[in-house]
């Protein structure tokens, strides 16, 4: 009887430090690369290359103080940093980083990680609403109107792959690429999914939850400590995850010659990252009439059409 | 091992539950609530059923359940949202009428 | 498997009765997202993989999100959750404790399978063909209900004279 | 035809006229029938046993000038307002009341701007004592809300408002509707210091009223204490000071393009631009030994010759800088999220521009073609070619292409100093004491953010008895309001950046 839990409690430990090494990774690829594409070096100082940047910087997090602000809804304020993180590690469970490397293969592994993953904008409400701040308030407000807006687009676009896969199942969606990957009959589908979950993870140009020009800091404007380090951990893990779905879904997955497959997927995974990170340094943000009126009036659209241009040539 | 009457004896205290929330309650938005808490157990009940009888349809009765429920909530603070806008009110008791 | 449940069953009770005892509206939605949560964990633990992340997208993901909007919306500080009438209480009280009653002491006569058979393998594949051929015309007028829905909803919500 | 108020010819040439203050309103009537369309500045004065508050308007169209002087009644301290007529009144009438404690009959809302509105007395008056008590125990000013109403505070410490401005913003939903503007958080009395330091004391001093254009300032002083003391500067320190301060508005144009692109929510431009921001402080290190506060341009010219190697220097600075800009535009001008940021966000029509004293890159990007460089040149200007760049969509984007444009001029007006650059001595001889004779003059400069004008009066001794400064910050954060009308929060961000506020210059 013990047997199978003390598995599990393994398998969430390791898949803990996976995604709790993997956001901090990202933490420290992100400013690196920032620091490179604006002229100036990035984090240098602590570890090889800066390397160890992040873990200094949780460090610090957590021997912060840990502010409360003055009549916030405690335990929602408490739980806030929560709700963001487990979802994106629920997300991870079902993802494969190779052939059978997968902590659970769930054949409706895709539906899983959506529907997870949506959760998490409930995080970001209850983090604007319990701060007892108008700047948090605002930040928690676009994130919902935000979140559900392109919500739809992403899924619409996923369909597509789905209906082309006819699985759900990540691994057999990897499989019905071996041939070609998705991204190029589906190109209106790719490039709507890429806008689509950047805007889900909050990125820029869609960073509108939390656009600092504004919003100061958006819904974790009154965040400290290691309740902040916990959203930010969660953003670097949907990056990720956005990213892992765009490699699984639309470019192969893992698979790719000579090297091993886990490579591979890491490799294309990184690619799109690196793409994330250079809209980020490319590009102003977005207003939020804007960011709404696009997301309903051309990326779903766009996904409709997809949907049907793959339907089409299924049944020819 | 549950039964299927653990499953049902959990959906009735669903049920139970957002009864009373549906009908104590004072706010509009509470309400709606209970009622989704009530929509849930008959769901429960649905997809427990389809797993012992071993037959897909109550699954795809509870599936439309699920989107006939999204429409609901949809409409439901749609409507509420307009009151609130022409009466700035949410309670119950102020807006038992259907003509304003 | 028991274990599994017992959670289960926490979480969705407790939050149901999360719901039903929280004194803001915000919390009651939280909790509400708890027991919908847990109904999705019963689906699994059924073999309905299919609706219960259907269950955690639509419910958790959009209908919790929908009466958080339309909380903060429409709130009010002085608005009182509670506050009926002793003899509301009173009746209602009793008429749900009843009904719980009546609905408890009958499950317990009746003997349930307790035996799972084995979930279907392909049981997603089979929603989807039974939606597609048996149930096709529910189907078909679900989705017009939508539009209806989406349609309808917009309507209400937009201020008079503007786009919003 | 100009209407006849009895005018008479001031010290510095101008055109003015003493008012009493019951006629102010129908001779400021007057005047806006005959063209005057600008009010320039509104100065408060101490004359010692009675208050002044003396009027410069503008007649755009035909380039003409006139100063009104009204004498304040010593009973009851009150003139009229001209808020009705000149909505540029608003602000500097406030100042005006905080100030010298003088009223002003028909204001809309006549409070404190500058000081806490719990401080106690005037101190611009001469009778004002340092030693008595400053403030009344602090009191909390109230917010103006209604219950329903959502007002957001935005600043003084919010990563946009460039500085510790303060609005108080009225937000339904995301729409703004309304806004308060608070200022004063970073006065530091650069008016009243001007009357206990000596001219030359004082020299170093306007570095710090807009630090990112400080040679812009420097020249705005050091001209009006020259044209006081009716000083001729040599030619040679004329080309150098267009040499510095065409740079320094390159300077403080590059700082604004980083800052409002941050503003829109676009991290990159900000290093970039800083990048070459900081060459031109370096070569503004060379010439004056400083890489902020230079104080380079000194009464009778300049501080330092420019040595040829620095000359070498700032030549080849200019190929590669049009290099660089022509790479911020390939990143920024087409970009589409920013042009359907800034295209048709806070508009300023025109009219409405110059009757709240718009000046410089707003203005000229409602469309007034008007810059003081070329329309009443001073300095070496007249024998420089240049153009005067606007736009006429009165949008942010108009804005961010004037200043695009006016970058490329300085670098061709900088270019044509070292070409032609004049032999001679950089610097006049001037006295160890500055003693200007007796009068009032008024010389503005064209500075990055607008007119910068200096009102200086002299009293025949080794300091001035009073010095306003016309900052065009503090006159153009008065287009704030109607430009923020009906906007998102997000652009209010970007309309703001749009202005080009510094708030040393603001609150002075």
């Amino acid at each position: 009887m013990g047997q199978p839990y003390l598995r599990l409690a393994a398998a969430a430990l390791i898949l803990a430090a996976f995604v709790l090494g993997t956001a901090a990774f990202l933490v420290w690829f992100e400013r690196k690369l920032l620091g490179r594409m604006q002229v100036r070096p990035g984090p240098n100082r602590v570890g090889p290359g800066g390397l160890l940047q992040p873990v200094a910087d949780i460090l610090k997090l957590t021997v912060k103080e840990d502010i409360l602000p003055e009549h916030a809804d405690r335990p929602l304020f408490r739980l806030a940093p929560l709700m963001a993180f487990v979802p994106a590690f629920a997300a991870f469970v079902v993802l494969p980083f190779g052939p059978g490397l997968v902590s659970a293969d769930l054949n409706i592994g895709l539906l899983w990680i959506l529907a997870v993953s949506t959760v998490s904008v409930l995080a970001l409400i209850a983090a604007g609403w319990a701060s007892n701040s108008k700047y948090a308030l605002l930040g928690g407000m676009r994130a919902a109107a935000q979140m559900i807006s392109y919500e739809v687009p992403l899924v619409l676009s996923l369909i597509g792959v789905v209906l082309a896969a006819g699985s759900l199942r990540l691994g057999r969606i990897v499989a019905a690429q071996a041939h070609l990957w998705f991204a190029v009959p589906q190109v209106l589908g790719f490039i709507v999914y890429l806008i689509a979950a950047t805007a889900e993870s909050n990125r820029s140009p869609f960073d509108l939850p939390e656009g600092e020009s504004e919003l100061v800091a958006g819904f974790h404007t009154e965040y400290s400590g290691v309740r902040f380090a916990f959203f930010f951990l969660a953003e670097y893990s949907y990056v990720f995850l956005a990213a892992a779905i765009a490699t699984l879904a639309f470019l192969g997955g893992w698979s790719g010659p000579f090297l091993p497959p886990v490579v591979w997927f890491l490799v294309k995974t990184y690619a799109v990252i690196f793409f994330i990170i250079w809209l980020r340094a490319t590009l102003p943000r977005i207003r939020i009439d804007q960011l709404l009126s696009f997301g309903w009036k051309v990326l779903l659209p766009l996904s409709l059409v997809n949907i049907f241009l793959v339907g089409l040539f299924r049944f020819i | 091992m549950p039964s299927l009457g653990d499953f049902l004896a959990v959906g009735a205290g669903l049920f139970v539950l957002g009864l009373f929330g549906a009908l104590m309650k004072r706010t509009a938005v509470a309400v709606l609530m209970g009622i989704e808490l009530m929509l849930n157990a008959a769901n429960l009940n649905l997809v427990a059923f389809a797993a012992f009888s071993g037959r897909i349809s109550g699954q795809i009765f509870a599936l439309f359940v699920i989107a006939l429920a999204a429409a609901e909530v949809a409409v439901g603070l749609a409507i509420l949202l307009s009151l609130f806008r022409s009466r700035a009110t949410v309670r119950m008791d102020d807006i038992d009428l259907l003509k304003g | 498997m028991p274990e599994a449940f017992g959670i289960l069953t926490l979480a969705t009770l407790g939050g149901a009765l999360g719901v039903v005892l929280a004194t803001d509206v915000v919390h009651s939605a939280y909790f509400l997202v708890l027991a919908f949560l847990g109904v999705a964990g019963y689906y699994f633990l059924l073999g309905g993989e299919f609706v219960g992340a259907v269950q955690i997208l639509i419910y958790a993901g959009a209908v919790a999100v929908l009466f958080l909007f339309a909380v903060m919306l429409t709130r009010r500080r002085a608005d009182p959750v509670w506050g009926r009438s002793p003899a509301r209480w009173l009746g209602v009280g009793g008429a749900a404790a009843l009904l719980a009653w009546l609905l408890l002491t009958h499950l317990e006569r009746h003997p349930w399978p307790t035996k799972l058979p084995p979930p279907a393998p392909h049981n997603t594949a089979l929603i989807g063909k039974a939606l597609f051929r048996p149930f096709v015309v529910p189907f078909e007028v679900v989705s017009v209900l939508l539009l209806a829905a989406l349609v309808g909803a917009l309507l209400l919500a937009r201020k008079e004279g503007g786009a919003s | 035809m100009m209407p006849d108020l009895g005018w008479e010819r001031g010290s510095d040439d101008l055109p003015r006229a003493h008012l009493p203050p019951e006629r102010l309103p129908s001779g400021v009537a007057a005047l806006r029938q005959a063209g005057f369309d600008y009010l320039i500045c509104l100065s408060g004065v101490d004359r010692g046993e009675a208050r002044q508050v003396v009027y410069h308007l503008r007649d755009t169209a035909r380039h003409r000038e006139v100063a009104l002087y009204v004498d304040v009644p010593s009973r009851r301290e009150e003139v009229p307002s001209l808020t009705d007529q000149f909505r540029a009144a608003d602000w500097p009438e406030r100042e005006v009341y905080d100030l010298f404690g003088v009223r002003f009959a028909g204001h809309p809302d006549l409070r404190r701007i500058l000081l806490p509105e719990t401080f106690l007395g005037h101190p611009l008056r001469k009778d004002y004592r340092e030693d008595d008590p400053e403030v009344a125990p602090e009191g909390e000013p109230e917010l103006p809300a209604a219950p329903d109403e959502m007002w957001i505070n935005v600043g003084p410490q919010h990563p946009s408002t460039h500085g510790v401005f303060r609005m108080l913003l009225k937000l339904s939903g995301e729409t703004v509707e309304g806004c308060r503007p608070c200022i004063g958080y970073l006065h530091r009395g650069f008016e009243k210091l001007a009357e206990r330091r000596d001219y030359v004391q004082y020299q170093p001093y306007p570095d710090r009223w807009d630090y990112l254009a400080a040679m812009n300032n420097e020249h705005a002083y050091v001209g009006a204490v020259e044209r006081l003391m009716q000083l001729e500067v040599p030619r040679r320190a004329e080309y150098l000071r267009v040499l510095a301060t065409e740079l320094n508005r390159v300077a403080s144009h590059l700082l604004w393009l980083g800052t409002f692109l941050l503003d829109l929510g676009a991290m990159s431009p900000f290093l970039y631009t800083f990048r070459e921001r900081e060459m031109i402080m370096e070569l503004f290190n060379e010439l004056s030994g400083a890489r902020m506060t230079y104080n380079y341009l000194r009464i009778g010219g300049a501080a330092h010759d420019l040595t040829p190697e620095l000359a070498r220097q700032i030549r080849a600075f200019l190929p590669y800088f049009h290099r660089r800009l022509a790479e911020y535009e390939a990143l920024i001008s087409d970009n589409e999220i920013f042009l359907a940021r800034v295209r048709g966000v806070g508009l300023l029509p025109p009219d409405e521009a110059l009757n709240r004293g718009a000046s410089g890159p707003l203005l000229r990007a409602s469309g007034v073609d008007w810059d003081l460089r070329r329309d009443r040149p001073y300095g070496a200007y007249p024998e420089l070619s240049f153009q005067v760049a606007t736009a006429s969509t009165w949008d942010l984007h108009g804005r961010y292409l004037v200043r695009l444009a006016e970058m490329r001029e300085s670098c061709r007006l900088v270019e044509q100093v070292l070409d032609g650059l004049p032999e001679g001595p950089h610097r006049a001889k001037v006295p160890v004491r500055v003693r200007p004779p007796a009068g009032d003059t008024y010389f503005a400069v064209e500075s990055p953010r607008g007119e910068l004008g200096v009102f200086l009066i002299g009293d025949g001794t080794d300091h001035a008895w009073r010095l306003k400064i016309r900052a065009p910050s503090f006159m153009n954060l008065m287009s704030l309001e109607p430009m923020l009308q009906g906007h998102l929060a997000a652009d209010a961000i970007a309309i703001l950046g749009s202005i080009d506020i510094l708030l040393g210059e603001v609150d002075r």
